[in-house]
């Protein structure tokens, strides 16, 4: 079983912040069903561009319904140029960390951000539905990778 | 604690730890040693060999002890290339364990080798015109499960191998998940090599056996000393071979149980679920299953969430085969059967054994129509009762 | 009983016995399995690899369990064949174990590979001119003992290690009989590739380990599941790894008292042998052996009849390696050793372990004096006192 600190078991049994957020203006979506993780995140987002409200829609594993937690937590009361700068590692950082393996279900939460974030400025992002496969697949590619480099 | 993985592993039956016992703390020689004191280990060994012959209907000089289930099926796989060197084409099924998918992908990228995998259809049962049309000269060896560890569909073994020794072709067939749960006879099914794993019949881990029909021309693939009439090199693992022995008896014992007891409460455990938690499917043939394995799909949720909660009751199941749990794709067993990714991904494999009762099917049904709820309401694809 | 025949398999430490019984009856989940219950034995496992890591001075992640020594020595070969596979010859000597020996042969009958087999000379000791002429670009891996397991001859692994390292080539070792008897450090010799296995040092039959450094191109010899890192397939032996992780320690802890107290218990029972039975002589390098290894010769009489005569006193040895027991022959070992026919067909192996006592070797003397005595005395190549 994977090694999941306290802080991931608790986010993940006693998630904050699940569910549709009502008069949301700023949606991030990353992920799909297909590739066995998503996320939609809602953000509530003030004229002064502060983040005074967040919430999730996780489908995926422990960590990953862990990490949309922890992230709505780090980024509420946040400007959206502070929250910008908000990376996966600092996802992990605030989970007490996350087993190698998993760290890609953090990237999933900086990937939402991101959306979300352009959602709000009305910028298109230029990726498809379903990217999530990619960054998905791509970190176990590296992982895979990875092993092969350690193993010889 | 509820342990309902057994296709993964099972717990040691107590009566084949005493019989070990011995032998791992008194009688501890090599049994082909020149003294009294190995005599004890031999013919105990000699005896083990027996029991595991009788399960399968075997002759005792046609059991091979190995390390396990995968050296076995390699064994197998082996044999036929080292026995027909010209020939290079192997068929297989695209449903079977890594330890022969993964061996034949190497032998195919690495060695020269064609190999053929039949495809199964939705319910994960064989393409038989594939595989037949697909013999030929060239094939070496065909190599098809006597049963799925993850859906337990059964194959018609006897009817496959029937066809292929026509051809005169070597078949191979891994019962790593058929044994113990339903009655293997290999003189009946007329197979010339079988696979089994100690561990999945309350044995311990790491001991297994190849069954090599008499007349086979085998070659060994641990090449070592002499031990198993020159088989298959190694000092002989004479405690868990001894344990093995044991386990085989009381799994023969067994079958009956497994097909009405056992199966009744797979069965009450399927039933509730189905009925009591929406959006869920059944994976493989029901009408053609191991009698202990239910593989089960919850629309929109995801397989390790499923089992961290189940875990926090002290349930102990698998979302796939052990093998490739840690992974993130569907096992290659449901993307073969092209089980929808709603369901694939939610997809949980309970695998019974006689210890289990039907309170503990209550107690999962409980834990988990509240645990596939929680996971729904936070599921971006779940909206108003259904999948969206 | 007099159990003296260490050298083919050991007793059980009861520590060893202690640390893996509850994994056996209690803990049988899979390492790898998605559940807490599954993670004390992960726990452990993991406990095992860095105990057996820190036996020969390796990083826990350069360590791979296989079910025996013969496993490891053919993975090894294995390994190097796959990462070189232009490369056609193979470097082993003339007195290696079957394991790696018939395993040559097999790879020089059926698999286009010329093999060098290293001679030894009348004590034991290599022909290094031989071995390193014998270095080419065609060289795939060189594979040498380190310690015989007939003699307990030492081979200087270091030295030669850096010889073929300085040609590129892979070097294994095959350590099986060397550990626990005198120290191993895989760093500080340099070896790329090195084999236990752990009923030789007090735990199981049936669990081995095959080293491999970091930086090794290593493909897996049974393929199947992710264990081991996709280093070897097959469910992980929970119960025996964690006993040899036991084992391992306790060996460490012991080679202190191997090379003191055994040692002189093993001269004590040297010296009174050749003192007190005329025409006796011991095979192998006498300055550079194992500290528990004994194989001696008692010229015109038939080692199987004074195994049968020893037998009748409880006294467990063995005329040669284990394996090749039941062969009429001299040992391969003892062949190329050139050990004459005289005494090679009466020698006799005495292995210690630390659990042999000095009055033990009293009772051997012994019981040896009047059984070689009769056996001669019925000897058609013994008269008045010595061979004719
Ligand atoms: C030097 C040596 N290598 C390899 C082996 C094989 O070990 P196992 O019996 O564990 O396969 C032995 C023991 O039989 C041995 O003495
Ligand atoms: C069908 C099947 N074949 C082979 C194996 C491999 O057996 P083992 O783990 O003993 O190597 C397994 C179990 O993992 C299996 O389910
Ligand atoms: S979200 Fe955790 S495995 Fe993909
Ligand atoms: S006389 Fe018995 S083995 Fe030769």
């Amino acid at each position: 079983m994977w090694n999941y600190s306290e802080k991931v078991m608790e986010h993940f049994l006693k998630p904050k912040n699940v569910g549709e957020l009502e008069g949301a203006n700023a949606i991030g979506e990353t992920g799909s069903l297909n590739c066995g993780d998503a996320l939609k995140l809602y953000l509530k987002v003030n004229e002064n561009e502060r983040i005074i409200d967040a919430s999730f829609m996780t489908f995926g594993c422990a960590s990953a319904v862990a990490s949309s937690s922890a992230l709505t937590e780090i980024i509420k009361g946040m400007t959206l140029d502070d929250a910008a700068k908000v990376t996966n590692d600092d996802i992990a950082d605030y989970l007490g960390g996350l087993p190698k393996e998993k760290m890609h279900c953090s990237v999933m939460g900086q990937a939402a951000l991101k959306k979300a974030i352009a959602d709000f400025r009305g910028i298109q992002i230029l990726e498809k539905p379903g990217e999530m496969i990619c960054e998905c697949f791509d970190v176990t590619d590296l992982e895979i990778i990875d092993a092969v480099k350690n193993n010889g | 604690m509820i342990y309902i993985d057994n296709n993964a592993t099972t717990r040691v039956a107590d009566e084949v730890i005493q019989e070990m016992l011995p032998y791992l703390e008194q009688f501890y020689g090599n049994p082909s040693s020149m003294y009294g004191f190995a005599d004890t280990v031999n013919k105990k060994v000699q005896q083990a060999r027996a029991q595991v012959a009788e399960f399968i209907n075997a002759d005792p000089g046609e059991i091979i002890f190995t390390s396990c289930g995968t050296e076995s099926d390699n064994a197998a796989i082996n044999a036929a290339i080292n026995a027909f060197p010209q020939k290079k084409h192997i068929i297989a099924t695209e449903v079977e364990h890594p330890a022969i998918r993964s061996l034949c992908f190497h032998l195919q990228d690495k060695k020269g080798y064609k190999v053929t995998f039949v495809p199964v259809d939705k319910k994960g049962r064989l393409d038989f015109d594939t595989l037949y049309k697909a013999m030929s000269d060239d094939t070496a060896i065909v190599s098809v499960m006597w049963a799925n560890n993850e859906t337990g569909v059964i194959f018609p073994i006897a009817e496959i191998a029937e066809k292929v020794k026509e051809k005169g072709i070597w078949f191979h067939t891994d019962a790593v998940q058929g044994a113990g749960k339903i009655p293997i006879d290999v003189k009946a099914a007329g197979v010339d090599m079988l696979s089994l794993s100690g561990h999945k019949i309350h044995a311990p881990k790491g001991i297994g056996v190849l069954y090599v029909r008499k007349g086979i021309k085998f070659s060994p693939f641990l090449i070592g000393g002499h031990q198993e009439k020159g088989r298959r090199g190694g000092t002989e693992n004479t405690a868990s071979i001894i344990a093995l022995g044991k386990a085989c008896e009381l799994a023969k014992a067994n079958i009956p149980l497994m097909n009405t007891q056992v199966r009744e409460i797979r069965d009450y455990l399927e039933t509730r679920l189905l009925d009591e938690i929406p959006a869920t499917s059944v994976n493989g043939d029901r009408g053609n299953r191991l009698p202990n394995t239910l593989s089960i799909g919850f629309d929109a949720v995801e397989g390790e969430s499923i089992l961290m909660l189940m875990n926090q009751a002290g349930i102990c199941a698998s979302s796939g085969s052990a093998c490739t749990s840690g992974s993130l794709d569907p096992s290659h067993v449901l993307m073969a059967m092209q089980v929808p990714f709603k369901s694939a991904h939610g997809t949980i494999r309970f695998s019974l054994s006689h210890y289990n009762t039907k309170a503990e099917m209550d107690t999962i049904v409980e834990t988990l129509i509240p645990a596939i709820d929680r996971l729904r309401q936070m599921s971006p694809f779940w909206k108003d009762g259904k999948v969206v």
